[in-house]
């Protein structure tokens, strides 16, 4: 058992040991190891040169990244918090995601960007934000969200492996929790990285999740369960690509689907997950497609988060109106 | 270039024309402003370690920074403060509610900047530099007599938008006096990785008339904000300070300095302390009158407990306040989506 | 007549004479007038201190908007290319769009970023881009696109006047097209800023559209119309918010719905409104919602734009396929 | 400050020891360089005239700037540029086709970047400096004998990327050389309005060996960019060259520069060509073989008659060439875009 933490840990020293062309960098994830110490004891390992405590700039950060990828590096960058990726926003969106499509495909700058992601943690403003639908909606970005040990650990490796650009959510609420983590990578749990996952199985329903909703989701379907219904869980884990086989096989098994994230509802990537079960599924649909997730106002102060977030109750609220639509 | 400096750590003026506008008031009221920050600092520190607080970002240390540079200023004059300023927050009457809501986590920026002429706390490192810069373009245009100060710290001066700011304000010569408090570290980052050249030179390269002084030094610190604040308002142009000081506690408080930094460090900064060195100087002029630190100290008590009061009292705020203010002119759409909320949530009611 | 430029060029103006407290800021927005000439003669109009042509930092130049809207001003700010506005991403998200927010509401800031938008005019990289969905999905700031002189005109004043933050999306490729604007604020022409507008009534389907699709979803009308189709077509002029009620009735009435915008169909703003009508029509769609947009890649290079746009072609295209569904 | 200068407008070599360097062969190379550069950008900018390019950006007046400072480095150096840099691209070997196919539009980036060690062009404005940085800590990292070059303009200087690559390169004394030629505009935008302190004194604020040097003087440039470039390799850590020139074009093809400055201007500007300057010193010095500049001029002419074939001779690209590249591994659903695209194209083609 490790910490989803721990379980990143291990993925970057595996990625430090298997790969010289791999680095570190970021704000403090040297000496310190990070403010949630998931870069702990790295640089002590693997020395400054390949973990490398950066200048406080987040376009400088992935900037030099991109520098050091066409160079032949495989630089992994943390970005402190979720809030803090807006800086770096320009080098994402017209530089990492467009060169190799500029270069013709000369240029491939194989970085990955690490983002300690949304709420539950009683943080304080810009350090709970789901941004994953800017990324997601990015042409030429891979987007990656973990939301187990065995997922962070496994998805961050093929992340590090991948010779696209791939910007990875890390739940920072679940840093602390633990789970089992497959030894190698031709273990059965260690699945493709554009694979969703389905977490449970079930048939009234179908709950399409990522990241730190994927345990709300599971907790609203064990609650269900002893109501005798039957919810199927499905981890998408890939943002973009989105596994839609899978998700449109599992729906049009249920006829019905709740879609839950924690970003605000309103333009959130839910939208695009709904749109296009409408649109593959619209035969099977016995009810509308819906979402829950955060409002449309900025993320509130820390005593409100449990109001913003959506949890269990607010789950099998919606569940309840798709069931008896 | 040394650190411009008035009060040396034993407590001596030192031999500069400007000690001679040194006397008794003005140091008792510094010394005062910073025992009482101080105080306050201490106070919140122990109410997040009591989970009262989220979290905390102590001012311990930079008091002579903060105090010095805020009472150089004029009341009519703005600040755009960064996260840790708490000593200038309350030099500027923002009171304990104010200060510590954010970190309690039951509303986001404290108090009414219009009120105190000091904007909210900004979070995102250096984004307040280019807000400054155009406040004081405003107040230019208005041919105010008005200077815009912002605080930021070492680790900040690196982002993009500091530097945007820092050009900005020369080439349009903004009332702008952007204060650094170089407190060392950045979290756990040092400044030999943040520059490789220090602050105030790169300062003067962008044309910002620039000062470095010993950020402990309350007096000196008073007396090149009041030079470089008079350069502003008559014109000459927006300046920079560099205040060479350290920041005692960790980053906040949920950071362990000792993985990254030694105690000598520390001990070494101790022997800095700002306000031990005001304390010699008053101590040894005479300048207190009977009574004077006991009446303080006693007051420090008052504010401490006052601080313990007003944050156990803050109530937690409503759901309903997540809805407001997310624009100035509601939409339907989260008129219904604040509706439909109170309505699920009144369904749990007994 | 007026082109949508010219329609432009002429609020400004009218909010420059009409309120002390406009300012028009940019790069090359004085001397010069901006690069579309938007801003033609403003500056020699109302001075160099309030039309500013600034330094070359976007990041700056919403950042000290924001700060002179503290001051009391409503700083209009030019963003000279689309693929320009991501060094200010940060300004805009963390800083614009939250600070009504974050200071309970006691700080407004009035700001209005004008942004020319979307591609059609063989430009090289980076100057096409339709990026309003990242704005759309970020509470606290309202979203406009302006399709017709007329609306250029009237929603920009109304832009202005509005005390939240404005991202205002002109479609360059319309720059100089005529079309009459109305003269003054009470003629029936002037919506409401958030009302979506019918712009052909039709019975068998609705296209949903903005920018500069509007013209393309119109000739798509037409032609649909010689061979009997008879198709509705709706401006939702705001993206943020999103007139509901319009879309939704239109939709109940003709039971099916084609979204078409040029940005990129995946996690683009189609997906939000797609996923709406798809749970507020259930009952009344015939067919699922479809949406037609730009392939999930980069902005291709100039003399590849006219397969990437959506076309009258690909527009009739899905329009058969909602209808024969 | 004045700026360095080797070659006096009328033709005359100062007397500065590094005049001594300079040799017949140096200077028909560097003569040369600059002819065909010029003759190529007029080329192209009447092609966009005739509808040939969608845009073009003219290097018109830059030459020495770009000529001298690219001729400075090894081939080993790598360069990343801006995107008027044509002369430069021009000396390591890039052809009229590579240059030219971004600009009519039948795909982005020109040409291999490994094969030149020329990035492609990059038009977000600074966002190639950081790249240069991270290219240098790589170079560094391997202990590479290399330099990286970054060209870039006066006004990209101003936005937050490019500060925040001069600071990271001084921080880690990354191999780095930055090159801004200050043509004087940023399209209507002056220096004036772009900076209030001259680039070369912000640069040495940074920490970073600056040098100022008179850019249409190709000499002047060659021996300080040598010079900077010593000091790059040899680790004395990054370095900066401001070089002062013109840009005797508008902006680009869609701008007209009447609007925004003056005849007189342009005509100061003329009297100091660079190509003029190199020209009357090799005559006067009888430097050049006979005949030399009647088959340069020819050879320039053959280079014209081929920039004006390999354009009009460039094919629209198929469609499907949009779908290619976005991702190194093309994902399911990109494949089934672009299957139901080809299908959708090919019902048109009865
Ligand atoms: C844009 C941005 N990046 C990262 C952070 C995370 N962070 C918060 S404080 C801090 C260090 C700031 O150091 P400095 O500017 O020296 O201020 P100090 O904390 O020392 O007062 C960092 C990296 C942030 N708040 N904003
Ligand atoms: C980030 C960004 N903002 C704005 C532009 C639009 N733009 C293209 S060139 C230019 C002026 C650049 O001036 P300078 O850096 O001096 O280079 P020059 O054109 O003079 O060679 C501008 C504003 C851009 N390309 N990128
Ligand atoms: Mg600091
Ligand atoms: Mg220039």
């Amino acid at each position: 058992m490790l910490t989803l933490s721990q379980s990143i840990n291990r993925a970057l020293r595996h990625a430090l040991e298997s790969d010289p062309e791999v680095m570190v960098m970021g704000q403090d994830v040297g000496l310190s190891g990070g403010v949630f110490r998931v870069t702990d004891g790295l640089q002590k390992d693997f020395g400054a040169d390949r973990v490398i405590d950066t200048p406080l700039a987040e376009a400088g950060i992935v900037g030099t990244a991109i520098g050091l990828a066409m160079r032949g590096y495989r630089p992994v960058c943390e970005i402190q918090f979720d809030g803090f990726i807006y800086p770096a926003f320009n080098q994402i969106t017209s530089q990492l995601a467009k060169l190799h499509a500029r270069s013709g495909g000369r240029v491939t700058v194989p970085v990955v960007i690490r983002v300690p992601a949304s709420g539950g943690i009683g943080a304080v403003e810009h350090h709970s934000e789901s941004n994953e639908a800017y990324f997601a909606h990015t042409a030429g970005l891979r987007v990656m969200a973990a939301a187990t040990p065995q997922d962070a650990h496994w998805l961050l490796r093929q992340a590090i492996a991948c010779d696209d650009p791939v910007i990875f959510f890390e739940p920072k609420c679940r840093y602390w929790s633990k789970g089992e983590v497959a030894e190698d990578a031709d273990d059965p749990l260690v699945l493709p990285p554009d694979a969703a996952r389905t977490v449970v199985e079930g048939t009234d329903a179908t709950l399409l999740t990522w990241g730190s909703m994927v345990e709300t989701c599971l907790s609203a379907s064990s609650a269900a369960a002893e109501e005798g219904r039957s919810l199927e869980v499905i981890d998408l884990r890939s943002l973009s690509p989105i596994d839609t086989d899978t998700l449109v096989a599992s729906v049009r098994r249920t006829g019905r689907a709740v879609v839950v994230h924690e970003a605000p509802t309103f333009g959130g990537l839910g939208g695009e997950v709904a749109a296009m079960l409408g649109e593959r599924c619209f035969t099977s649909l016995e009810a509308p497609v819906m979402r829950v997730g955060g409002f449309n106002v900025p993320y509130p102060a820390a005593r409100l988060e449990e109001h913003y977030r959506p949890d269990l109750d607010r789950v099998l609220d919606t569940v309840d109106r798709v069931l008896t639509y | 270039m040394t650190p411009f400096q008035l009060l040396t750590p034993d407590g001596e003026l030192a031999d500069d024309p400007a000690a001679a506008t040194v006397d008794a008031d003005l140091c008792r009221g510094l010394y005062r402003d910073m025992v009482l920050a101080r105080r306050l600092d201490a106070e919140a520190y122990s109410l997040q370690r009591q989970g009262e607080l989220g979290l905390w970002l102590q001012s311990w240390g930079q008091e002579a920074s903060q105090v010095g540079s805020i009472r150089a200023l004029r009341d009519s004059d703005w600040v755009f403060p960064s996260y840790r300023d708490h000593a200038a927050a309350m030099c500027r009457g923002i009171g304990p509610e104010e200060l510590l809501a954010q970190w309690r986590g039951v509303r986001q920026g404290g108090w009414d900047p219009a009120r105190y002429r000091f904007h909210i706390y900004t979070l995102v490192l250096a984004a307040q530099l280019p807000h400054a810069v155009g406040y004081a373009m405003g107040a230019q245009l208005e041919g105010a007599d008005e200077v815009v100060m912002t605080y930021f710290g070492d680790g900040s001066s690196s982002e993009g938008e500091a530097n945007e700011a820092f050009n900005w304000a020369v080439t349009r010569s903004a009332p702008v006096l952007f204060f650094c408090q170089n407190n060392q570290w950045a979290i756990s980052t040092p400044t030999t990785a943040q520059f490789g050249a220090p602050l105030h030179q790169r300062a003067a390269g962008f044309g910002l008339a620039t000062q470095l002084v010993d950020g402990n030094d309350v007096l000196a610190v008073h007396t090149a904000t009041a030079r470089a604040a008079d350069g502003v308002r008559s014109g000459e142009g927006p300046a920079l300070i560099e205040a060479v000081t350290y920041r005692m506690a960790g980053h906040s408080t949920s950071d362990d300095p000792k993985r990254y930094r030694s105690d000598a460090e520390l001990d070494h900064w101790r022997t800095l302390d700002p306000l031990d060195r005001l304390q010699r100087l008053i101590e040894a002029r005479d300048w207190a009158p009977d009574g004077f630190f006991t009446e303080l100290e006693s007051e420090a008590a008052d504010l401490a407990a006052e601080v313990r009061r007003v944050c156990r009292a803050m109530p937690d705020p409503e759901a309903d306040a997540m809805f407001e203010h997310t624009l100035a002119l509601e939409t339907p759409a989260l008129a219904e989506e604040r509706a439909s909320y109170a309505a699920y949530a009144a369904s749990f009611v007994d």
